[in-house]
């Protein structure tokens, strides 16, 4: 088979030269049991060609129909333009078929690139460094808040209910296990998170406090500073999950003191791909970069006094501290950070303003003709957006979007995924792919469901 | 030739890529309080033509397994067939939704469930998650899950089991999931041994986290018999999967007594490194332990495929979405395209390969545990110390011969440790190569080793001060 | 825009470097009449973003509904499998983004890679000498046609009919203006070349003759070796048109003693592609190698005696032998040449012999079950064949066509396209790429169409 | 790090890629006498991982307009934008066969036809064909065209006039098409001066070639004269369209008497020019000569694209099929993308580029043409021969310095010619390092020729011999 360059004679030759008589044999210490078993069970399909295999996955490839459908969901995944060049990068074979770079010297490409990464993060955000990558924004998020707890040595998380309710999901599943209280805020009337519930949950026994801004139902966060006074006020940490486009205009967390900023990259040039793989985004303040979790890249000198890149502060990480570790990740999301790169680089500073622009014009032409022409209902009428929002529907909204799947459109995620109660809501995003001949085709569609109740 | 930050080469003024315009009427000045807006958004702008460059020249400097010999122990740097990656640079699959309704993404669905359905009979395990990322993201996983079931039980058992010969990750999971961690000494030969497990073994007990074959390269042979001792003691047995490359078709972690798994998908089943990630860690539990998997599943009721979000004990989420989809694809893909044939040749061949080269390369070390090793072997290069030479120093001047070093210092309990593993694709001559190069390295040190002690020397940088950096601690480019 | 990289401030500095004035100033010695024109008529629609642009060409793509059709087509371009790293390799960047490599110290890797294409070609065809391409099958015979002239200094080439019908209409169109006299000769009832014709065609005045192999039809010439005696006894060339898949089996062209082999390469790794880029071969005896027209990479050594490789033979050249070159041709195709290369290099002998070998024995059974399951007439039911043979429909071919068409395949190539007399015949190919299963619903699509009349 | 052929890696035992069986039954050695099958395919055989390996470090040999500056002269080496190969890189182009029936390949016959009316606009020509696969084979055509319709007014003209500065496909396409070629001298201007050319008109002259630019950067400022002289003398005028990148929006072919032009799709369009192709040619005519295109043309009937194969007069095909379409549809997206506006801005920025790097470079060069320049210019390095240094000298020491070198030694009526594009896509910041390098070079003729007499010396190879290459004629690995 093509992977196994070796012809029969190397074989025996090798054999030879350690001294057994078979393959069998290097495998002679392995109980017979446990052989005998694997044997027996050990059992897949008969190998396809090449040829069939494309063919066959392609078949299933074909199955994914919601594909052709004319986008309106987001919800922490977006469907954003990537540029040929980003795509291109990943096919790069000293990038997508190199290890981690232990070997800094003969990795300065990858290293010279997750740099960049973390500079055009920080610019992106205000922070100070951002670290390598995490899996995603969810574990990212749990992972900030155990960093929370580290460094105030407190045990208590607040959490928004504005947070994405995967991350919340998954917060809860990392905390609890280190005996971490986690306390849910409500939101107010508006879709905001209830600075009255914070200031009568939060107390000096906090860690920290996680934000999401725009939050889960699209809505933006207009207390961010009033909530940071009273975090700081605590000597808790404010974490604050972004939307990494969203900062095109939106006023970077620096400004409302972030301590520990979080976030999707997925938006930054890298695929859809049905959840995965996408890019946890973690950048703080420098003060605490000694608690960070996961890889960071710095810049040093070579032995000539060149400017080069290495991995640093190895020491906080598990190869080297083992059991005591900031975390356990090893391996991250190199690629996806080295495309969030790309990505940042070619659009630029007018590029990824002027995306954002899009997205909330389009965003906000869509309400608008809901609101004018349809006279549909909002769920945060009053609240400020940025390129999602939630429309109350007639009827059950899952019965409501399959209308809208037969003219072809995927029009929202219903609520009631997440939210038992919410079950006549569904949150719509809009980006820069949706063009306006989509979006006032969904308008018509809108109607005509509409019409036919 | 330097190649400079994207920083230096930045002009606010170059053009930008073709946009669509927003609309006017509804422009973020227009409909958003000003305090909301950022005034500055402080970025580079480049011309394409010198982002395409910049990454361009940056992808010359590096390594990688398109390129050469990488035998980077613990790793399986094997080579990456391109099928996989034409497979799932699909936009049927790339440019899927996760939100995408069931009925609509029924393909992506039908992908997970029959790679589960393979891990499974690869690993002898019932059912698998995809959540998790990657290897360490699959161990504290699986860590939550047992600590969750025996919770349940009523049992509050807090100590994890590592050999002294554990990848860091396990120790590190093992903290996150609230656990603390005690190491067992590997015996004489290397392996964990009964009579010293039996010491370690008590009530406070949660789990034994064993690599099979371990991480100097050996089969735990007394694994029926450990596996015995800890299901009596009412712990559990946790199988670290990054070595399952050395024991496919031979053995499957379900037979040897393992009550769950994790597999590096980017590992045995060959979904490139990407320099660092993305990977993926799927857990495979036996059937007792379903219960506590993450939600959702994917399910099949003979009909259509579905995501179970109705498991009562979950352990919850792990990460948002299903886990690292487009990596399955392209481990579903390589395992399609292997079958068992194919996928037992590849261990055979991994654990011929690091035979022949252990064979060819133990006169030149110390080869602390000199028994048949699977897929890896461990030398010591200790005896080159005399000569003021570390095998820091030798894996320096490797990458002046154009090869990827193997693993160094690692495992912790051989001292020098060069870890060695070559993987089923590579060629005997490439084998013999690196014999002849390590051969000319040790003739340098003996005629002039400072060629050796300062290597490398044809690397695009030299040797680069890591201490300087963690002192600056200059991340960024400000 | 994104491809001109200066700031305004820039473009003043260098105007004022050049010392004019504005831009325009450095158009004005274009006399203004012509400038006016341009101005007024230089109209395009407006620039779309990129978004837009992938969208727009990707709705003009799905026009070409064919392609997801069963397709049965060949006729000179096959559908074989490319596998991935074929596709990758043409776009590593110093392969496509580099020019003709006139400075050979900094193109080590074209220059190589072509080096080893020729070889390829060589140890395909059995022939001493390849050059490094010229751009597809039908001008490459007009080229290998132009070669013989020149090489006996006789103006008169005798072509088979069985040559692929395009390619001997561009022969016409190279030879006519050389005042070359151009004969044909028919083919005999079995579908070869009329040998008796050849005898009385050929003479001591013939340059060349060409014939190929698998001919258009589909049939494998069996008499190349009679009529390569005819040819070297009149002193004439013999100049032969392969389909490089087929010398996975079949016998090479060397040892008939063929002079110039040409043919087309696109079965060799390159893609459909609508008929193009495609991929011309020529490969002829060392003792020819003066009259090769176009590139030929050669051996050498650098200065410090390491083997190296350069464009060889150059005044035989356009660029320096200019009227006086052995063709004009300058860019040729060498990214298919290396894409082929890429191919032969990973399929090896092993397989490269069964593609062709599959090929062969999937056309046999359909033959097969053609033949016994709905007893088709076959225009040549007594010649040997190697993936491709001709039928005859019951009616109009267009018309038989079109109803294979509702079933979703592409049954074969119509021969009325090229011969008004065979209005009722298709020549079916069949490749590794038509699954059992595709043939087999051919045959039942073929059934159900032929009931119906 | 040298590489060694395929063949040198090659054994005949090595496995082969997973392809599928054919049918025993059907099989050659079944169906086929012997003596018509081949006994042996000596073709090498590797694994798959080591073809990855050879070509991909094959390609770390090289240069492209990806890594850096490429001002070769008369290539229009300018960047290839990324999105053109995404956009043709789409299976309903790539896997579309030429013979897919009108109907169900509209797509393709759209784009074609739709190429045909933009390089209308862009050319002032009534109509094209995009047969032709590179300028050359343009030129070819067009000549055929030329010859064709003179015939048909019964006039048998044999000759080509081109400039004594004209590329050196031009005559060789007239001897290809059957004419003989006289060579016109430029005047000291490097223009073609009318009285000049009024010596060479006569009744035998069939075509005068121009390109314009010319291919000294120069616009042939007396190109309304030279038309007018021409056609009075009933002859024809031809475009070599290398040069188009020089004047979009400020002049067209056809406005300026014109009567066939070709265009380099891969010069000025910006498709990627593959190490020496494909590339394509198509050619571009008025109304006069239409009836003689090569068939088939693309038409549109106001519902759908069709080939037209009725075209009486035809020159025939020079070519099978209708050129190389997937560089089409790069050339489209491109012209799409940049508009009128972006294509004169092309124009625009070239010339710019072309300006200020000659006034950079002046003073250390003979300037022989010292007026505005359109997209490239000429310099002669005839004063440092003196040193004993060639151009061919500074193009090597160029390579050391990681640039790809002007064209060198053309046009022929330049001694010691630099030809130099830098073409609308550098920077500033390349221009100017362009120069600093320069000068660099010119300081070490004077400092240490010899450094510059030998080099190249930081490339994969020194120097190569090409005497010795066109001696050996090793032109295969046997």
């Amino acid at each position: 088979m093509a992977y196994f360059p070796h012809t029969p004679q190397e074989i025996r030759e090798m054999l030879n030269t350690i001294g057994v008589d078979s393959i069998e044999e290097l495998f002679s210490e392995i109980p017979e049991e446990i052989r005998q078993k694997a044997k027996e069970n050990f059992k897949l399909s008969a190998s396809p060609s090449e040829i069939d295999l494309l063919e066959e996955i392609k078949q299933i490839s074909k199955k994914n129909i919601g594909k052709d459908y004319i986008s309106f969901l987001g919800g922490g995944a977006y469907r954003h333009y990537i540029p040929s060049f980003v795509k291109l990068v990943s096919l790069f074979p000293t990038f997508y078929t190199s290890y981690t770079p232990y070997q800094p010297e003969i990795s300065q490409g990858v290293l010279q690139s997750i740099f960049e990464y973390q500079s055009l993060i920080c610019d992106l955000t205000g922070m100070e460094v951002a670290n390598a990558s995490l899996y995603e924004a969810g574990s990212g998020i749990a992972e900030a808040a155990l960093m929370s707890v580290r460094i105030t040595g407190k045990k208590e998380v607040i959490v928004s209910s504005g947070l994405n309710p995967e991350y919340i999901s998954v917060l809860k599943t990392y905390l609890q296990v280190q005996n971490i209280d986690l306390k849910i805020l409500p939101l107010d009337e508006n879709g905001e998170t209830d600075i009255t519930a914070l200031e009568r949950t939060i107390s000096p026994s906090t860690s920290g406090v996680i934000l999401q801004n725009p939050n889960f139902f699209g809505v933006i966060e207009t207390k961010l500073k009033e909530m940071e006074t009273l975090i700081h006020k605590n000597n808790a940490l404010f974490i604050l999950s972004i939307y990494p486009i969203s900062l095109g205009i939106l006023k970077p967390p620096s400004e409302y003191n972030v301590d520990i900023v979080v976030g999707e990259g997925q938006s930054l040039g890298i695929p859809l791909g049905f959840g995965g793989p996408y890019l946890g985004i973690l950048a703080t303040k420098k003060e605490f970069i000694r608690q960070i979790p996961g890889r960071i890249v710095g810049e040093t000198i070579d032995l000539e006094g060149e400017r080069g890149f290495v991995n640093t502060l190895q020491t906080r990480e598990q190869h080297i501290r083992r059991a005591k570790a900031t975390s356990n990740i090893c391996t991250n999301e190199a690629l996806s950070a080295i495309s969030a790169a790309v990505y940042m680089a070619l659009l630029g500073k007018k590029g990824i303003k002027k995306i954002a622009e899009v997205c909330f014009s389009r965003a906000h032409y869509l309400k608008d003709r809901l609101q004018k022409k349809l006279g549909i209902d909002f769920i945060y009428p009053n609240s400020y957006f940025f390129n999602e929002f939630v429309i109350k529907t007639p009827e059950n909204s899952k019965v409501f979007l399959k209308k809208l799947e037969e003219r072809k459109i995927l029009g929202g995620i219903p609520l009631s995924k997440f939210y038992k109660e919410r079950e006549k809501e569904i949150l719509i995003a809009v980006t820069e792919r949706n063009s306006i001949e989509e979006i006032d085709y969904y308008v018509k569609s809108l109607k005509e469901v509409l019409k036919k109740d | 030739k330097k190649i400079p930050l994207i920083k230096e080469l930045s002009n606010d003024d170059r053009p930008n890529i073709h946009l669509p315009e927003p609309l006017e009427e509804f422009s973020p000045e227009k409909l958003l309080p000003k305090e909301l807006l950022r005034e500055d958004l402080p970025l580079p702008q480049l011309s394409e033509i010198e982002v395409v460059r910049h990454f361009t020249n940056l992808s010359s400097l590096g390594y990688g397994v398109d390129l050469g010999f990488y035998p980077l122990g613990s790793c399986t740097m094997k080579y990456n067939p391109k099928i996989n990656e034409e497979i799932a640079n699909n936009e049927y699959f790339t440019d899927l939704h996760p939100h995408t309704p069931e009925d609509l993404s029924q393909g992506a669905l039908e992908i997970i469930y029959k790679l589960g359905e393979a891990l499974s009979k690869i690993t002898g395990m019932d059912k698998f998650t995809f959540q998790p990322s990657a290897g360490a993201h699959g161990e504290l996983t699986a860590l939550l899950m047992i600590k969750a079931y025996l919770k349940d039980k009523g049992e509050d058992r807090n100590i994890v089991l590592v050999p002294d010969s554990a990848h860091g990750t396990n120790p590190a999971s093992a903290s996150m999931a609230g656990f603390e961690t005690i190491e067992i000494p590997s015996d004489e030969r290397g392996l964990i041994n009964p009579n010293i497990l039996a010491k370690y073994l008590n009530k406070n007990v949660a789990v034994l986290m064993l690599t099979n074959p371990n991480t100097l390269g050996l089969f735990e042979r007394d694994i029926l018999k450990i596996a015995k001792m800890v299901h009596e003691e009412g712990a559990l047995l946790y199988y670290d999967g990054a070595n399952l490359n050395g024991i496919m078709g031979y053995a499957r972690p379900g037979d040897m007594g393992f009550d769950a798994v994790h597999i590096n998908l980017h590992k045995t089943f060959s979904t490139p490194h990407g320099g660092g990630g993305p990977g993926a860690g799927p857990v495979g539990v036996k059937d007792f332990l379903k219960d506590y998997l993450p939600i959702p599943t994917v399910e099949f009721n003979g009909e259509k495929y579905y995501l179970n979000y109705d498991i009562p004990k979950t352990i919850g989420r792990v990460r948002t979405f299903y886990g690292n989809f487009l990596v399955m694809v392209k481990a579903y893909a390589y395992i399609r395209l292997l079958g068992d044939e194919g996928l037992k040749r590849t261990t055979e061949m991994a654990v011929l390969n690091a035979n022949y080269l252990k064979e060819k390369l133990k006169e030149y070390f110390n080869l602390p545990y000199p028994s048949i090793c699977k897929h890896e072997f461990v030398l010591s290069g200790k005896r080159l110390k005399e000569k003021g030479v570390k095998v820091f120093d030798i894996a320096k001047r490797l990458l002046d011969y154009g090869i990827h070093p193997p693993t160094i210092y690692f495992p912790l309990i051989v001292e020098e440790a060069l870890m060695i593993e070559p993987t089923e694709t590579e060629t005997k001559y490439t084998l013999e190569e690196f014999v002849d190069i390590i051969k000319t390295i040790l003739k340098e040190i003996d005629e002039n080793p400072e060629i050796v002690k300062n290597a490398p020397h044809n690397t695009p940088v030299k040797r680069l001060n890591e201490a300087y950096a963690a002192k600056m601690l200059k991340v960024n480019w400000r």
